[in-house]
């Protein structure tokens, strides 16, 4: 086995030890560890990735001296590695791209523990992009949840307490639903770690034993995630809690957070259950009708609002609609879809959210509609990096947004019945996305009187940075998807195939 | 169904504290009491867990004299993975008082549509 | 006490019910705990009727909901616990060749004699990893909200607490040494028979509140402050930690790690174990003090 | 062995309904309290002592001490809102 096999270990023990390290020091050398610590971790999923592509099967490595069934492992597949490399990359030009409203927003004394608790989300996201135990997700989704809450309320206004409580009751809702789905999937197959479960749900499906308990545990594990990561019905929490929180956090729990509960969700799918098991037993079906009503009441909750961080965050429920939409159109496409649009939204939605944040400053810090007027021209690259999102996010083609939504209806297509739901709500969606986020833009660019002039040049440089950066994936990868594709499909295949 | 219902009934109580404290957790409008519910949710389905590893007529997984017969010991892998949930458990339900204290000291009530609220008045005053 | 008083006494413990309309306009003549609205006093504004309203009916539906919720629950979980393995069955799925190997070769490969200190420290310890930094998450996001950075604290009440009752100090002063001994009990025993790490932490960390609800918080405050604890918890997790990974990475490159298993049954044996154990009974210990501690005086 | 089952199983049941419907939150947090201990008996019988010493820890012990605190806490914050009132 090659030296770079154990970078991923080496990663997430380095998270976790950084986020320790942190508790000591003061706040300006703790998001220095940070932003050195994602930036790292990106390098090393990179080497990863690469050496898993010139393998050309997936590898499991040890957490200790016994394989499966019986110790911890983790797996390095093609997907596992991509994403922690995404996950990874955005959080680090979250971090840079956010540098001066963190420093406002944050209490000096308390500066640090920001820091513990993005290194905590970074391990956790790591931890669920590889691990290959599904109660060992378990705990690191706790960890996440708690970490989230924590960027979350490091406002303390009595706003964000009000918002992170109503977060933690929804996140604890859908833990303890994931607990109980594990506890009856344990208690039927006596597996938790996932070849092992592939193998034996595969064996009770074709045998018929325990039917009920094991649909009911895909209902429960399913449910629970899907409540975590904001889908239709629960997403209530969304605007509360990206509209008050410090805008690095709402960029991070959106772009990050929910994606990787979304990834572990589909890693226990693939490689959990197995796809003959989830797409037999119905529960996709519930999971694209949710989607698509995620995807017209976010967009709809998006128009309401006068305040451009609840839009966002409503627009993030729609969004997450549209993963759940390509989860519930079949195993193959659609997912593939869903895929493409979890990287799209990881790398649109944080920018949004950074560059309103940089707007509203320039209007004096408010953030409703009327007061940005003419803010896109106070500050130019913030203008054009929100309309760059924003296209992206309707789906204007040579952005991101164009090819998932484009991969979504293809994938639509091929289904028999699902064809006309899914056109129609992409169709009905872009309409509704075209509303709100053009009314969004012409605000910004129409003239007006910004209350302060132009940022400081340091703000400008660190924002503009990580804008740019975003910026340029998302047309880069809007341009030239077919690579990206490529390698999704690649390793998608990789997914469901036990290393 | 009643006798299969009857044998499981460490199972059925398990599940329907879950039910119970599932309940309170989302809908009763207390803070405090939400999290009594959380706790009851979360002991309920280690109560399930733990009630899967049990076998009768066989003791503890601590050897005794050195014996490792398979056939005296019950099953240690639920009693690792309940101390695991046990202390999520209580790490949560630190956090959630910690949140419910400051709520109280702004708004002086713990009820939560109330503090809803309340604080979307505040806001619309601003 | 008469019961009348005992039922008022009662009553003041009780936060959460009380009449809504009454406790909006009680509130109109509050002052503001942080000021900043203090040209804004509280008031039902004529809009707000309405929202009163709505929640007036959701609350009269509210028992309607809740227990038609829990019903549909416990309907479809009991059709789930009808069909799962009977309790207490031997041939149950769960007991399965992951158990066998467990307890036959547990002993020998982890050295534990307690099989579930060696599952969850040895077969799984990635999780465990986990486990003990969901505490540490914990602690933090409570740090986030109630340390108090003036310092100061309420010294008023922190005296009256120095002054609590005789019986409750003569009684601390037997009991909290046992505790604490069988805490550590508890933790060095963790391998040998049950218990471990996290159980005996609670117990020390318990024996420690107890000792600050008689004695007061100042004779502890010498030996674990802020700066005390932050280094204790630093030096566990961090060799934890790495102490993990070494054995992680040994492992998955199958090489022979420096710890052994030992002879099973003796106090230094089972390798990793007891340090571990000892790591995150410290932890834990300090941890559950410290909570204690920030919720009482909004410091450590 | 059967009769301190059903007992200590029966008790379970009626301490959570209890903790979830009584209306005077102090009683709830101390039924609470009995409620944990119940459950660790619980597992001493599933025979898992392990579990039992955690929960007699941890859910009788610094949990409901943490809650205990809570409560204490806010009527302290409710008799200085009420003081400042007069």
């Amino acid at each position: 086995m090659s030296f770079i096999a154990n970078l991923p270990l080496f990663c997430i023990v380095a998270s976790l030890v950084c986020s320790v390290i942190s508790s000591v020091l003061n706040g300006k050398l703790a998001r220095w560890l940070s932003m050195a610590l994602s930036l790292a971790v990106a390098v090393c999923s990179l080497l990863v990735l690469g050496m898993v592509w010139q393998n050309g099967e997936p590898l499991t490595y040890l957490m200790g001296h016994f394989p499966h069934p019986w110790g911890n492992e983790i797996r390095l597949g093609i997907l596992e590695s991509f994403f922690s490399f995404v996950f990874a990359a955005v959080m680090f030009l979250c971090m840079q791209g956010a540098k001066i409203a963190l420093t406002q927003d944050l209490e000096a004394g308390k500066r640090q523990f920001y820091f513990v608790m993005t290194d905590l989300i970074q391990a956790a996201l790591l931890v669920l992009a590889y691990t290959n135990d599904i109660f060992t997700g378990y705990v690191f989704i706790e960890i996440c949840t708690l970490a989230s809450c924590g960027i979350l309320m490091i406002r303390q206004t009595g706003r964000a307490i009000l918002a992170s409580v109503r977060y933690m009751i929804f996140s604890l809702i859908g833990s303890g639903l994931f607990l109980l789905g594990v506890t009856i999937l344990y208690g039927i197959t006596g597996h938790l770690l996932l070849p092992s479960l592939h193998e034996a749900a595969a064996e009770l499906w074709h045998t018929g034993d325990y039917r009920i308990p094991l649909t009911s545990s895909i209902c429960l594990i399913t449910v629970g995630l899907a409540i975590k990561s904001g889908l239709f019905p629960f997403h209530y929490w969304m605007p509360d809690t990206y509209g008050c929180a410090t805008p690095c956090s709402s960029a991070i729990l959106s772009g990050l957070v929910s994606k990787g509960y979304i990834f572990f969700l589909l890693k226990v799918i693939f490689s959990g259950f197995g796809t003959e098991v989830f797409y037999g037993s119905g529960v996709q079906n519930v999971l694209f009708v949710f989607g698509i009503c995620g995807m017209i009441f976010g967009s709809i909750g998006a128009i309401q609002e006068n305040d451009i961080f609840r839009m966002l965050a409503n627009s993030s429920a729609a969004q997450i609609g549209y993963v759940y939409l390509g989860i519930g159109i079949s195993p193959e496409a659609g997912v593939i879809g869903a895929l493409f649009h979890i990287l799209t939204h990881a790398v649109t939605k944080p920018v949004l959210f950074l560059s309103a944040s940089r707007l509203s400053d320039t209007a004096g810090g408010s953030k409703r509609f009327k007061d940005l007027q003419g803010s896109g021209y106070a500050f130019p690259l913030a203008g054009f990096a929100f309309s760059l999102g924003a296209l992206s996010m309707i789906g204007i083609p040579m952005t991101m947004g164009f090819m998932s939504k484009y991969l979504l209806a293809v994938a639509g297509l091929e289904a028999t019945f699902k064809a006309v739901p899914t056109l129609l709500a992409l169709a009905l969606s872009t309409i509704l996305n075209t509303f709100y986020f053009a009314r969004t833009i012409i605000r910004l660019y129409t003239p007006g009187t910004p209350l302060s002039s132009a940022a400081p040049w340091r703000a400008q440089a660190s924002f503009g940075l990580s804008a740019i950066c975003f910026s340029l994936l998302n047309l880069g990868a809007g341009i030239s998807a077919s690579p990206l594709i490529a390698l999704l499909r690649h390793g998608l295949e990789f997914f469901g195939k036990v290393g | 169904m009643l006798q299969t219902l009857w044998d499981s009934r460490v199972n059925c109580i398990a599940v329907i504290l879950f039910a119970v404290g599932f309940a309170t957790l989302l809908l009763h409008r207390n803070l405090f009491k939400k999290i009594l519910g959380l706790n009851i949710m979360d002991t309920a389905s280690c109560l399930l867990l733990t009630s899967l590893g049990y076998i009768e007529g066989r003791t503890a997984p601590i050897i005794v004299d050195g014996v490792t017969d398979v056939q005296r010991y019950g099953n240690p892998l639920p009693a690792g993975l309940v101390l695991t949930g046990i202390v999520v458990s209580v790490s949560v339900t630190a956090v959630m008082l910690a949140l419910t204290v400051r709520l109280y000291e702004r708004y002086h009530t713990l009820d939560l549509d109330e503090i809803y609220m309340l604080a979307r008045q505040e806001e619309g005053e601003k | 006490m008469k019961k009348s008083e005992f039922r008022k006494w009662l009553k003041s413990w009780d936060a959460g019910e009380f009449d809504f309309t009454e406790a909006l306009s009680d509130r109109a003549s509050l002052p503001q705990p942080d000021g900043g609205s203090k040209d804004h006093p509280w008031k039902l504004e004529p809009i707000n009727r309405l929202e009163q309203g709505e929640i007036k009916s959701f609350r009269k539906s509210y028992p309607f909901f809740a227990v038609v919720l829990c019903c549909i629950m416990i309907g479809f979980l009991l059709l789930t616990v009808e069909h799962l393995p009977t309790f207490g069955a031997p041939d149950a799925p769960a007991h399965n060749e992951v158990m066998e190997r467990y307890v036959e070769k547990g002993m020998e490969e982890t050295g534990a004699v307690n099989v579930v200190a060696g599952v969850i420290l040895d077969y799984r310890a990635f999780d465990t990893l986990g486990e003990s930094h969901v505490l540490y998450t914990a602690a933090t996001a409570v740090f986030i909200l109630l340390l108090s950075l003036k310092g100061g604290g309420e010294p008023e009440r922190e005296r009256k607490i120095m002054q609590s009752d005789p019986l409750l100090k003569s009684t601390a002063r037997i009991i909290v040494p046992l505790v604490i001994v069988y805490g550590i009990y508890v933790i060095f025993n963790g391998h040998l028979g049950p218990g471990g790490g996290f159980s005996g932490g609670a117990v020390i960390g318990g024996g420690l509140i107890l000792y600050a609800i008689a004695f007061g918080f100042e004779p502890l405050d010498k030996i674990l402050n802020l700066k005390v604890y932050r280094m204790i918890v630093l030096c566990a997790l961090c060799f934890y930690s790495l102490a993990k990974c070494y054995s992680f990475f040994c492992g998955a490159n199958h090489l022979e790690t420096i710890f052994s298993p030992g002879k099973a049954g003796m106090i230094f044996s089972a390798g990793l174990i007891l340090p571990l154990n000892i790591a995150v009974g410290i932890v834990v210990a300090c941890t559950m003090y410290g909570f204690y501690s920030i919720f009482q005086r909004g410091r450590i | 062995m059967d009769a301190i089952e059903l007992m200590l199983l029966g008790l379970l049941l009626v301490c959570g309904i209890a903790t979830c419907l009584s209306r005077n939150l102090l009683v709830s947090l101390v039924i609470f309290m009995a409620y944990s201990v119940v459950m660790s008996i619980v597992w001493v019988l599933l025979q898992a002592p392990d579990l039992a010493i955690t929960e007699a820890a941890v859910g009788a012990g610094v949990s409901s001490v943490l809650l205990f605190l809570t409560l204490k806490k806010i009527r302290d914050i409710r008799k200085k809102v009420q003081d400042e009132k007069k």
